[in-house]
């Protein structure tokens, strides 16, 4: 970490790419401009970092990237709010200021031997991106068993990163299941629910952990389904997504029971959370 | 004193039991010596909790807008005024609302009691008539109530509820016309010490938007301070940002303010926002002819306009 | 120092809130009938003195403008009718406080132009200017920028 | 008596605070208007003793409303970043009354920690903390409750009792016996050594405790989903008196001020009862109405904080139960929720 951790370091804009059709999501890669700033810049999949813009203010996202691809951080960004309205007049070359990796990140020890199966929906599925070529990439593949990636969204326009999605579909050790809740454009795959495609995947509990990412009313309907398949709260992760500013569990904004979504999570066990009260999650 | 605490009593008592409302909006004692506060009474059990003091300072009012249940309010001449303001702007429902209303005396401002009687400790305060009668752990003093009112208790011209379903009490002599002489004198001053006055007032503000939320007429789902697409003020206390904040949370209330004085009560610093909101005030009757929240069928006067409206201000090359 | 090394070359700034109906339209042309006029307005087009949202008068204000002028359709001659009506209540409220506060009285300015009226406007940005002169740099109101190594070159 | 203590005699007062004044920055209760505030001082003569407590907790002096965290020069594809240089000079918080000394030892967990807040470290590494003992403690005061006292040292690097003439100094920390060799201190005499005794006891016994049933924090466990929290919300009107004067709120926003291509970000505080403080981008806002912002208050206060920091979000030093608009009243709320219902 940072030694005055409220001070960005400048990454340049590399890349620009539209994620969806309605132009709403745009993944932007960018490279460090200092080579110390690359160097100290050590994270895991699932971990998270402030975007500044100058003059506008910052907004977190999680790395879309991942540590195997090194020299630059992807991050895509839905255009919502003042920072990210920002972020998408942006072009190749401008400069942003970035903190970072805050958070926990997912738990890759844990993970290790086992067989994953990761749950995602909408914009929550880019840091499962990240996990998913985390995982794939050949020095890690080995480390882990099966992997299963359920991911939907609303319409085919709006599934993000359509070129790996492309890549894993060819892959034997990958199971990917896409589905849309609407078809369109002569959409061939699945069309229905990310809980009920889950529920007819089923898979197997035995030695697996859950990740489950996405917006609430997924989540809500998501963890009853793998409950039913045998997966025990210890054995489903989520990542939590809450208003947040400094991103290092001081400004009080993030807060689910007694644990700060920036700095404790925003990646938890269902079984940590059940022993919090909260407002915010499922 | 003690007969309004009675009359309210039952009459709340009555409506509860009748099921016309379903909520009772008034006083309680509060937890310490010269407080009373709002309280929110549902079961006829608890009416008793209801009390009428010179300490029910609370603008009531400002609980009513975006309630759904059938309301009935403990209204001074103030709290009613708001009431029809809120009708008009369409925030309350006439039929929602039943309006309990009692002549008000004006309420005791206990900061000034406090500084009087500094540095003793007043364990308990009560009101015989026109007397404030003090105890602490080794003083009694009785002080006259009226020369502890509330600042915007001294000026008000209306102390009788003006729209009121239920009267507690017989109404009280209306007082004569405010003359506005502060606000005379003020802007008799040059503008470079009405400026430094104003600059020094709102340097005490921090922001806590207290003034805004006591206010029955601030109910805007976004106020303009949290605006973010534009950002129209800082968020810091930066004199420049605090004064356009003080400036426009006046002006926004022009035409609608009806004078209750809930919004300098409610600071905690002391900030002297009479001024400004005065300043309106009377603006909106020299220009206008308007005074807020006297007639459910007076058009607000920044909703309308007269062909023939003053226009000395305009340059003319 | 640097405010009186600036002053006898000091020209204000004043931005201008015009309805696109007259008042903008009066200035294209006093600026196409070649009239002379100060060159220190900068000129924002409104649909109407209706929209003009006294924020944006303020904010300019914050931003270090030395005078505002809004001018808009001649009282009747509003082109939906009334909102030039409207404004000039909210106006004459705005104005009074401004001044209440101890804002220089010209600081902030109010006008009827229409669209066949060049010359007014000519005559009417001559007057605002030179009264702004006379009041000199404004300093109410304005957020003073941040003091800072990055500071002190750009605000000149 | 453990700790080291001496004498200071209200008439050397003065010239130890101009001895203060010459070497650091002294911040001490000054009166402005009609309230008394925290504020720094350039003469000994401002600071006023004779008080109750101050209007605002002197939290600012160390954590302040609005704070420069970095400039910036951001132009198309470059940017540089300049951070204001963190050479803080000493400061003494002169004067402050005990509750709000423990209240900055809450701080320094929240901004100390695995993540140094350098802000705010920096200036608290070069402070030293001289606290008032209250003889007479407010109607409104409960620091007992909280685990403080009148008279409590806890924070403070010396504590002053008011004894008549003189005070007795009680040093709580090496930096606050470093004051005491200051030659304005006297030796301690046994006589007043009693005073000082007799003035702990009689204010602690002034004070009237809340009632507190034991397990406060597990019934707020408990509690978190029941309907008694509408009912105590009730009056609240959603400002942010309570988070602002309270010496141990610490919740803050961060945002940029831009003029042109330069600018800076700045801390300002915020306030957990603000509706905006929670609201994401998309305009979903998990604690959307006064009942859940004031839960989160109480429960950060009562349940998060013994938890994370083994320590309330309280000091009982009663701000928000005098300014409170409504009366709403913390006492009367904790009571009730460790009742296990509603008032």
């Amino acid at each position: 970490m940072m030694e005055n951790p409220y001070v960005p370091f400048l990454m340049r804009v590399e890349e620009i790419l539209a994620e969806t059709d309605d132009d709403n999501i745009k993944t932007f890669e960018l490279s460090f401009v200092g080579k110390a700033d690359e160097e100290r810049f050590v994270y895991t999949p699932g971990q998270f970092a402030e975007i500044s813009v100058f003059g506008k203010g910052e907004a977190p996202f999680g790395m879309a990237s991942t540590p195997t691809s090194p020299g630059r951080l992807a991050f895509s960004v839905s255009k919502i709010g003042v920072v990210t309205g920002e972020l998408h007049r942006m072009e190749k070359g401008d400069v942003v200021g970035v903190r970072g990796p805050l958070g926990n990140g997912y738990p890759l020890e844990s993970f290790k031997g086992t067989n994953l199966v990761l749950v995602g929906g909408g914009f929550g599925f880019s840091t499962l991106r990240s996990l998913t070529n985390f995982i794939l990439h050949d020095s890690n593949r080995k480390d882990y068993g099966e992997l299963s990636v359920i991911y939907g969204a609303r319409r085919p326009g709006l599934l993000l990163y359509k070129k790996d999605l492309e890549i894993w579909r060819e892959r034997g050790d990958l199971r990917l299941h896409l589905t849309v809740d609407k078809s369109e454009n002569g959409w061939q795959g699945h069309v229905g629910f990310v809980p009920d495609v889950a529920r007819s995947v089923a898979p197997n509990p035995r030695n697996a952990y859950a990740v489950v990412c996405g917006p609430p009313a997924m989540i809500q309907f998501t963890l009853p389904v793998l409950k039913d398949l045998g997966f025990g709260h210890e054995n489903i992760f989520l990542s939590l997504e809450m208003r947040m500013k400094c991103g290092i569990g001081k400004c009080g904004r993030c807060n689910v029971g007694s644990k700060y979504i920036c700095s404790d999570g925003p990646v938890f066990s269902q079984q940590e959370l059940s022993h919090l009260t909260t407002e915010a999650h499922g | 004193m003690r007969q309004l605490t009675t009359d309210i009593r039952s009459m709340a008592r009555k409506l509860l039991q009748e099921k016309k409302v379903q909520v009772v909006i008034g006083f309680e004692r509060g937890s310490m010596p010269l407080r009373s506060r709002p309280c929110f009474v549902r079961k006829e059990e608890e009416v008793d909790r209801l009390v009428w003091d010179g300490f029910c300072e609370n603008t009531l009012a400002a609980y009513l807008p975006k309630r759904k249940e059938k309301t009935a309010i403990v209204a001074k001449g103030c709290d009613s005024r708001a009431v029809v303001e809120l009708i008009k702007e369409k925030q309350v429902q006439r039929d929602q609302v039943i309006l309990i209303g009692v002549p008000c005396r004006g309420m005791v401002d206990r900061s000034r009691v406090e500084a009087r009687v500094t540095p003793g400790r007043i364990l308990q305060a009560e009101e015989r008539e026109d007397l404030l009668i003090l105890k602490g752990s080794d003083f009694e003093e009785a002080l006259s109530r009226s020369d502890f009112l509330h600042d915007s208790c001294k000026t008000c011209t209306h102390p009788n509820p003006v729209l009121h379903d239920l009267l507690a009490g017989e109404s009280l002599d209306e007082k004569n016309q405010d003359s506005f002489s502060d606000i005379e004198i003020f802007d008799a001053m040059t503008p470079e010490e009405r400026w430094s006055y104003l600059s020094k007032e709102v340097d005490k503000c921090i922001r806590c938007y207290a003034c805004r939320n006591a206010c029955p007429l601030c109910y805007c789902p976004e106020c303009f301070v949290d605006a973010s697409l534009p950002q129209w003020i800082g968020k810091s206390t930066d004199s420049s940002d605090t004064m356009i904040f003080h400036l426009m949370r006046a002006y926004h209330l022009a035409g609608r303010c009806v004078a209750c004085g809930a919004c300098e009560r409610a600071c905690p610093v002391g900030v002297d926002l009479r001024k400004l909101n005065r300043k309106l005030l009377k603006d909106v009757k020299d220009l206008f002819g308007y005074e807020a929240g006297l007639c459910l069928d007076e058009v607000s006067p920044l909703a309308t306009f007269r062909p023939d409206d003053p226009e000395h201000f305009i340059v003319n090359p | 120092m640097r405010r009186m090394a600036q002053s006898s070359t000091w020209e204000p700034k004043i931005v201008a809130f015009l309805c696109n109906w007259c008042s903008y339209a009066g200035a294209d042309l006093a600026g196409t009938s070649r009239i002379q006029y100060p060159p220190n307005v900068r000129i924002i087009r409104l649909p109407c003195s209706g929209r003009v949202n006294p924020f944006f008068i303020l904010s300019s204000l914050q931003k270090g403008v030395d005078g505002v002028l809004v001018s808009g359709c001649h009282p009747g001659e509003c082109h939906y009718l009334t909102g030039n009506y409207s404004a000039r209540r909210k106006f004459a409220l705005l104005k009074s406080l401004l001044e209440f506060a101890g804002v220089e009285e010209g600081r902030v300015q109010f006008s009827w132009v229409s669209a066949s009226e060049g010359v007014r406007f000519a005559r009417l940005i001559g007057k605002v200017t030179a009264r702004i002169k006379i009041l000199g740099p404004s300093k109410k109101l304005v957020k003073t920028p941040a003091r800072g190594p990055f500071h002190a070159a750009v605000n000149d | 008596m453990s700790s080291p203590s001496k004498i200071l005699k209200k008439d050397r007062l003065a010239s130890f605070l101009e001895r203060l004044l010459q070497e650091r920055q002294v911040f001490a209760p000054v009166r402005k208007g009609e309230v008394i505030l925290i504020r720094e001082i350039d003469s000994p003569s401002q600071a006023v003793l004779e008080y109750r407590n101050a209007k605002e907790s002197p939290k600012s002096v160390l954590f302040p409303q609005r704070e420069t965290l970095f400039r910036y020069r951001a132009e198309k594809g470059k940017a540089e970043v300049d951070i204001p240089s963190g050479r803080e000079q000493g400061r003494v918080v002169f004067g402050i009354r005990p509750c709000d000394a423990r209240g900055l030892l809450l701080l320094d967990k929240v901004f100390g920690g695995d993540c140094r807040d350098p802000y705010y470290a920096d200036k608290r590494a070069n402070t030293v903390v001289v606290s008032l003992g209250c003889a007479n403690p407010n109607p409104a005061c409960f620091c007992l409750s909280m685990g403080g006292g009148p008279c409590s040292a806890e924070g403070s690097d010396l504590l002053l009792l008011d004894v008549g003439d003189r005070y007795v100094a009680e040093a709580g920390s090496e930096k606050g016996t470093a004051l005491l060799e200051d030659e304005a201190f006297e030796k301690v005499d046994e006589e007043t050594v009693a005073l000082a005794e007799k003035v702990k006891r009689e204010s602690k016994a002034s004070m009237k405790p809340v009632a507190l049933k034991e397990k406060l924090e597990e019934q707020l466990e408990r509690l978190f989903n029941d309907p008694v929290w509408k009912d105590l919300t009730e009056s609240c009107l959603g400002c942010g008196i309570c988070t602002y004067l309270c010496p141990t709120c610490h919740c803050f926003d961060l945002c940029d001020e831009a003029a042109g291509t330069t600018g800076e970000r700045i801390r300002v505080w915020d306030s957990c009862q603000f509706p905006l403080f929670t609201q994401q981008a998309s305009g979903f806002n998990p604690r959307p109405t006064v009942k859940e912002r004031f839960r989160q208050r109480i429960m950060h206060k009562f349940s998060y904080l013994p938890e994370t920091q083994a320590m309330p979000g309280c000091v009982g030093c009663g701000r928000c139960v005098t300014e409170c608009p409504v009366n709403l009243d913390i006492r009367e709320v904790v009571t009730s929720l460790s009742e296990g219902n509603a008032r």
